[in-house]
């Protein structure tokens, strides 16, 4: 008991090592240890989707996995999204769109739309609800955020 | 002379009259002013130099945020109203 | 841009002719908050950083007899512990923080409990720690012994004479008038408003619909949960990290219940996820210092979510009778209203703007208002976007769509003929200046929504109308200007949806710059002017205004740098456009910044505003909705907002806040609610059974913008985030009516209820 | 929460010794979406957290040569509705895979989970009994077989010991003009629990006209899922038309023993046993029938 656990993991393609305690989340880690803040904590229970991060190419609620469960494996986190020059379709559409107030349930959201499009590059309105139910937004009312999901499909598009 | 409204829950002060007319350039000698004629309203409208908890004092269709020192003009309309309280 | 972002219709003002105003730039902060980068109040990494966890209490209400912590502070790992007797004795003082005055006693015994806890949830201790978890394992040592008093949670049990009282000494004040009753009880205020015969108007009206109506109890429901950390240094100066709508008011919360000069005392604000009225008061950030002082450390505390829900301010729960009555022609001759609300564990709630709202969307000459604010065993009721307005327009609207059901008018119509307008004198006394109201009911009238048929079985459409005051308040600013002609611009109001950019987009304007290059900063409480809190629609409005005297002053002085150059009088240099000219000399803005420092230095302009010609924002609200008859369940198919907005400044935020605020509305609407066990038990204290709408729960949500300029803002700015959550109840209530028969007169209208009605009625298979 | 020990053990064989040592204070992580959750909110304490995704049986999908399906206890949700193959042959188990939780949920959360979690509300389980499912559990005794309507015992008890751990579902191969079909009823469209959940199964007699066959299962009306016996016995032979299904519905309600708490008023879930076996009935009978098998993505107003 107490003993911190030592964890070897890749998280936006460079590998990384920590030391936790089991009962810490992934979520805790990443941003307590590891500094990466922008997955957020809405709930810490698994209801609200801002701290979602892709684990193994798969979208997770980090609140809900252990951090120690992290081993050997791979994850993507908001962090990742952009490249050092220029910002994924999706972050651009979001602020043209103004698809953000508040902004603290934009790192899950995007995340979590950016899964959808990588795996369904011309989703209905419908799959984009149903896919991003999982995130909650407060402020929204989830018009812009459809809508910008919507104009990122169609400018990946384009640029294919 | 301002014409002052007087709420209901304020007019046994005034002998039940809803409205009534007093002089002074601020709030704070408007109020003055209808303590002497109506005596207990300083006491219910100003506390420790504030309007009173609670309520708010509309000028001239404006709630004003300028407290006992808010201007009153010579045909101004006071109202007594609800403060938002903790509102907003 | 053109693409799939839809903007919103909008109804312009004929005069308008801005250049930067009514454009859409991508917002100043965008790629922080895209990226993840943005620092939220839970981001906050300081060298030494511990952290807290607080103890609620279980019973909803209680005595406390006595708290041991000895043990938790004994625990390894633990380096403070905290209880309110560490808080020094405020007595009964009311402090005027900037919205309105606080009984300081009472905001901090709900920030630690003093000898009563008095709802499920309320603050009782708490412990920091090396890390969060430990501080939690201590917390199960603190023994707590509390004598468990009777719990009473409605409103209405609550007045009953013999009501087990929460105060002992309350005494309820009477307003407005200031005076006060003289037998204790659990009512806090009676507000009573009175004008004309209402009982010879009821006697004479030609028709006459009396009703009651009830809601619940419903959160603000940001996704961030409140987080503060403070630090109190060794030299006594404590600064605090916070999500909160404002950081002045943060602060002097703060240093009131702690008794330390403001001076002492800095808060940071940090980008806040969300707030809707319910982060201005300060729950954390006291607690948080008094840890600090205690460890010598920084201590941050984030709540946790059913410590959002059991322990920050919802709005209230409420019981409503409203009477109404027409002639003829449908006018509106006498209204009546006596409504309840609970304000939760502490008096002051939120009963004032609801006596004041409930008939203000009409001319009615003959009224009788009388309005409770009731102290019951839940959590401290505060704003909630709006705060009072949603309930009694729930009801309001409801009894006016009955009474077009009965003249067989349509209900625009019969609205259209009642509507309040410029020189409509409201029941609570003043007259309202320019407002837009008839203008957005004739703006709903003819939309493509009201006019398409609605088809299908069980549908059903409804119209609702909604109104609230928007508030002025203090704000300053301070701008720098670049010799590269870019302008620095330092402002104190937290920034929730955009408004750093609306704001900017305001001082552009008056420079006649673009917005990209104002680079504006929400600064903390020691480096710009005092400003107000993010609420009551102020800030686009007021903060805006201070923007717009800051460009005037930089006007000001650079007419004087120009003058040099041209040596020439300074009030001989006329401005326009973003051009400096006299005579034949003219010079940009950009080219003039370049020689400021070669003409008497670069420029700092500032402005403290407090202005007073604020005014009132309407809604009109469609809804078209479907009912599954057999399960009671409503989906809403198509929804128009149309609101009154004076100019919108930036019409995408303008927008996002008329969505929001229709989204939340159909939440109350539909599915959100505390539900509460006898105890006074909070059951559903999680995001999954506190049912907030998904993205799959509503469409989208269309907009109309009507532009009627406020005559008192240089630009005719008149506030619009609160009124777009008000009509939606109102207008699902209407609509399951059309749909169903069946008039709904209980809030949240969830698919058992329902049901329910459906079966009583008959109309039901099963 | 207390910390825990955590050990990630790469054989059934391991596993099960480290249950039988640790016994009560030894808990099985798969997804981990509720387990995690009940540690953190003190509903249960574990001193030791057995973590089971190394283990290869429990992760994998395996196609029996009889033609039916092995489902490993701790495949997540995502890679079930993910399979054609699946979604073809088990279709009320992947419309319940769909809609545990979100998509974020369904990326850890398992059929394996989602069962020895034993809720009576749980989704995935009238699913499983429809589509008679067994499950195959090891433990320091050696290896058993119970069906999955036989498994829960009362609200989040089931017939596992100390020791033992669920390996993986075993499903029966699929039969000719056959379908299923999971619906649940929620207050909103997503992220709910069920209020009542109904799974369906049938098969149609020659012709298609007829049902030759029909198994029901509801949730959220009992301690447990729960078999609806008599509405199923009565449909066989019976014509494949919405009057029986409403009529089997009717029936369903009998199996029905709900409590009233926050999520729904008792005398309301039994009507909604009725709405809901009628709707999964008629889902089956389409996909019996050649129809769609994808999880329906909700749609308009038949959300459930």
């Amino acid at each position: 008991m107490g003993k911190k656990i030592h964890v070897s993991t890749t998280i936006n393609g460079e590998a990384v090592e920590f030391l936790c305690e089991a009962r810490q989340s992934f979520l805790e880690v990443l941003r307590d240890t590891l500094t990466l803040t922008g997955a957020k904590e809405g709930c810490n229970n698994g209801n609200c989707g801002a701290c979602t991060v892709l684990m193994n190419g798969v979208p997770v609620d980090s609140c809900l996995v252990l951090a120690v469960e992290a081993d050997g494996a791979e994850f993507e986190t908001v962090e990742s999204i952009a490249t050092e020059e220029h910002l994924h379709p999706l972050q651009e559409c979001f602020l043209e769109g103004a698809a953000l107030q508040c902004g603290i349930c934009t790192p899950g959201f995007l995340v979590s739309a950016k899964a959808l499009l990588d795996n369904q590059p011309e989703p209905t309105e419908e799959e984009i609800r149903f896919e991003l139910s999982g995130n909650l937004c407060r402020c929204t009312g989830y018009d812009k955020i459809v809508r910008a999901v919507q104009t990122a499909s169609e400018r990946m598009k384009e640029v294919k | 002379m301002a014409i002052v409204h007087v709420p209901p829950q304020m007019q046994e002060l005034t002998g039940g009259l809803a409205e009534v007319e007093a002089e002074g350039n601020s709030l704070r000698r408007l109020i003055s002013n209808l303590d002497t004629a109506y005596p207990g309203f300083k006491d219910r409208l100003i506390k420790d130099d504030l309007v009173a908890p609670g309520l708010a004092i509309s000028i001239d269709n404006v709630v004003t945020s300028r407290g006992i020192f808010a201007e009153i003009l010579e045909d101004s309309v006071v109202h007594i109203v609800p403060a938002i309280a903790g509102g907003h | 841009m053109s693409e799939n972002f839809n903007h919103a219709q909008i109804i312009k003002d004929p005069e308008d002719n801005y250049k930067i105003l009514g454009t859409r730039p991508v917002r100043h902060d965008g790629v922080d908050k895209v990226t993840g980068r943005a620092v939220y109040a839970n981001d906050v990494q300081l060298q030494g950083l511990v952290e807290a966890a607080i103890l609620r209490s279980p019973e909803a209400h209680a005595r406390i007899l006595s708290i041991d912590t000895s043990e938790a502070e004994a625990h390894p790992g633990v380096l403070a512990v905290t209880t309110s007797a560490d808080f020094p004795d405020l007595g009964d003082k009311v402090a005027n923080l900037g919205e309105g005055p606080v009984n300081l006693a009472h905001l901090a015994a709900n920030c630690l409990a003093k000898d009563k806890v008095l709802y499920k949830g309320h603050a009782v201790a708490a412990v920091a720690a090396q890390n969060v978890h430990i501080a939690r394992e201590a917390l199960d040592l603190i023994k707590v012994e509390y004598e468990p008093l009777p719990v009473i949670t409605d409103a209405l049990e609550a007045m009953k004479d013999g009501a087990p009282l929460l105060h002992e000494g309350l005494l309820t004040n009477l307003v407005p008038g200031g005076g006060k009753a003289e037998t204790p009880s659990n009512v806090s205020d009676h507000h009573h408003f009175k004008r004309g015969d209402t009982e010879a108007a009821f006697e004479a009206a030609h028709i006459v619909v009396e009703r009651e109506f009830t809601t619940q109890t419903v959160h603000q429901g940001y996704i961030e949960p409140h987080a503060a950390t403070a630090h109190w240094n060794q030299d006594g100066q404590l600064t605090v990290w916070a999500s909160t709508q404002g950081s002045f008011s943060a602060r002097e919360q703060t240093s009131e219940v702690l008794q330390v000069p403001i001076s002492k005392v800095k808060v940071i604000p940090c980008e806040i996820g969300g707030g809707f009225g319910g982060k201005i008061p300060v729950y954390l950030e006291p607690v948080a210092a008094v840890l600090s002082r205690k460890c010598g450390r920084p201590v941050k505390i984030q709540m946790t979510r059913d410590g959002v829900f059991e322990g920050t301010g919802p709005t209230p729960a409420s019981f409503m009778r409203i009477k109404l009555g027409v002639d003829e022609t449908g006018k509106m001759t006498a209204g009546e209203a006596w409504l309840a609300y609970d304000t939760g564990a502490f008096p002051g709630g939120v009963i004032g703007p609801g006596v004041m709202c409930v008939f203000s969307c009409y001319d009615i000459e003959h009224a009788n208002i009388d309005g409770y604010d009731v102290c019951v065993n839940k959590p401290w009721t505060k704003a909630y976007r709006a705060p009072g307005s949603t309930h009694v327009a729930y009801a309001i609207e409801s009894v006016v769509d009955e009474l077009a059901e009965k003249l067989e008018m349509d209900p625009i119509d019969l609205r259209l003929l009642n509507a309040a307008r410029e020189g409509t004198k409201r029941v609570d006394g003043p007259v309202y200046p320019r407002i837009g109201l008839i203008e957005t009911l004739e703006a709903a009238k003819n939309h493509d929504h009201y006019k398409s048929p609605l088809e299908g079985p069980n549908r059903g459409r409804g119209v609702a109308a909604g109104f609230w005051f928007n508030i002025g308040l203090k704000s300053a600013a301070t701008a720098h200007v670049n010799a590269d002609g870019t302008v620095t611009l330092l402002e104190g109001s937290t920034d929730i949806g955009g408004t750093r950019t609306s704001i900017s987009m305001q001082l552009a304007e008056t420079l006649g710059i673009a917005a990209e290059d104002i680079n504006p900063k929400v600064a903390d409480t020691d480096s710009v002017g005092y400003t107000d809190i993010t609420g009551g629609s102020r800030v686009t409005f007021a903060t805006g205004l201070a923007a717009v005297e800051v460009g005037k002053d930089i006007i000001s002085q650079m007419k004087g740098r120009a003058a040099k150059l041209w040596e020439c009088e300074a009030a001989d240099v006329e401005f326009s456009d973003g051009v400096f000219s006299q005579e034949d000399n003219s010079i940009s803005f950009k080219e003039l910044c370049a020689k400021l420092n070669t003409t008497g230095g670069l420029i700092t302009a500032r402005a403290s505003v407090d202005p007073q010609g604020f005014t009132n924002g309407f809604g009109v609200h469609i809804c078209d909705l479907e009912v599954d008859v057999e399960t009671g369940k409503v989906q809403i198919l198509r929804y128009t907002a149309l609101q009154d907005a004076g100019k919108a400044i930036h019409p995408s935020y303008v927008e996002g806040q008329m969505q929001g605020g229709s989204v939340q509305g159909i939440g109350w609407a539909l599915n959100e609610e505390y539900l509460f066990d006898e105890k006074g038990h909070m059951l559903n204290p999680t995001m999954l059974d506190y049912r907030m709408p998904t993205a799959l729960d509503v469409p989208m949500i269309d907009t109309v913008i009507i532009e009627v300029p406020n005559p008192s803002h240089p630009f005719g700015v008149r506030g619009v985030g609160e009124t777009p959550i008000v009509p939606p109840p109102g207008a699902i209530a209407n609509a399951v009516k059309n749909a169903t028969g069946i008039r709904m007169t209980d809030l949240p209208m969830s698919p058992p209820r329902v049901h329910s009605a459906i079966m009583e009625n008959g109309n039901g298979t099963s | 929460m207390r910390d825990f020990e955590y050990k990630a053990p790469a054989t059934i064989d391991e596993a099960v010794t480290l249950l039988a040592e640790r016994g009560s204070e030894a808990r099985v992580l798969a997804g981990g979406t509720d387990i995690i959750v009940q540690l953190r909110e003190g509903l249960k304490e574990a001193g030791l957290v057995v973590d089971v995704k190394k283990i290869p049986e429990l992760m994998s999908l395996t196609w029996r040569d009889d033609g039916g399906l092995d489902i490993g206890g701790a495949v997540p949700c995502h890679v079930l509705y993910n399979d054609t193959k699946v979604v073809n042959a088990y279709p009320a188990i992947t419309d319940s895979a769909k809609i545990i939780g979100g998509w974020q949920i369904q990326g850890r959360a398992s059929l394996g989970g989602n069962l020895c979690n034993s809720s009576p509300a749980a989704d995935s389980i009238p699913a499983l009994i429809v589509e008679s499912a067994a499950c195959r559990i090891a433990g320091p005794e050696g290896e058993r077989h119970v069906p999955v309507q036989e498994f829960c015992t009362a609200p989040g008890a089931n017939v596992l010991t100390e020791g033992e751990m669920l390996v993986s579902l075993a499903l029966p191969p699929v039969g000719e003009s056959s379908g299923s079909r999971y619906m649940r009823f929620i207050p909103r469209n997503e992220m709910d629990i069920a209020v009542t959940g109904a799974g369906a199964w049938l098969r149609l007699g020659e012709g298609g006209e007829t049902v030759e066959e029909a198994r029901l299962a509801l949730s959220a009306v009992a301690p447990t899922p729960v078999v609806a016996d008599e509405a199923q016995a009565w449909l066989q032979g019976k014509p494949a038309t919405e009057e029986s299904f409403a009529e089997a519905g009717d029936i369903a309600r009998k199996a029905a023993a709900p409590i009233s708490d926050m999520r729904g008023p008792a005398d309301y879930r039994t009507h909604l046993v009725g709405v809901l076996v009628k709707r999964a009935l008629n889902g089956a009978l389409g996909r019996a029938r050649g129809g769609d098998r994808n999880p329906v993505t909700p749609s308009g107003i038949n959300l459930c």
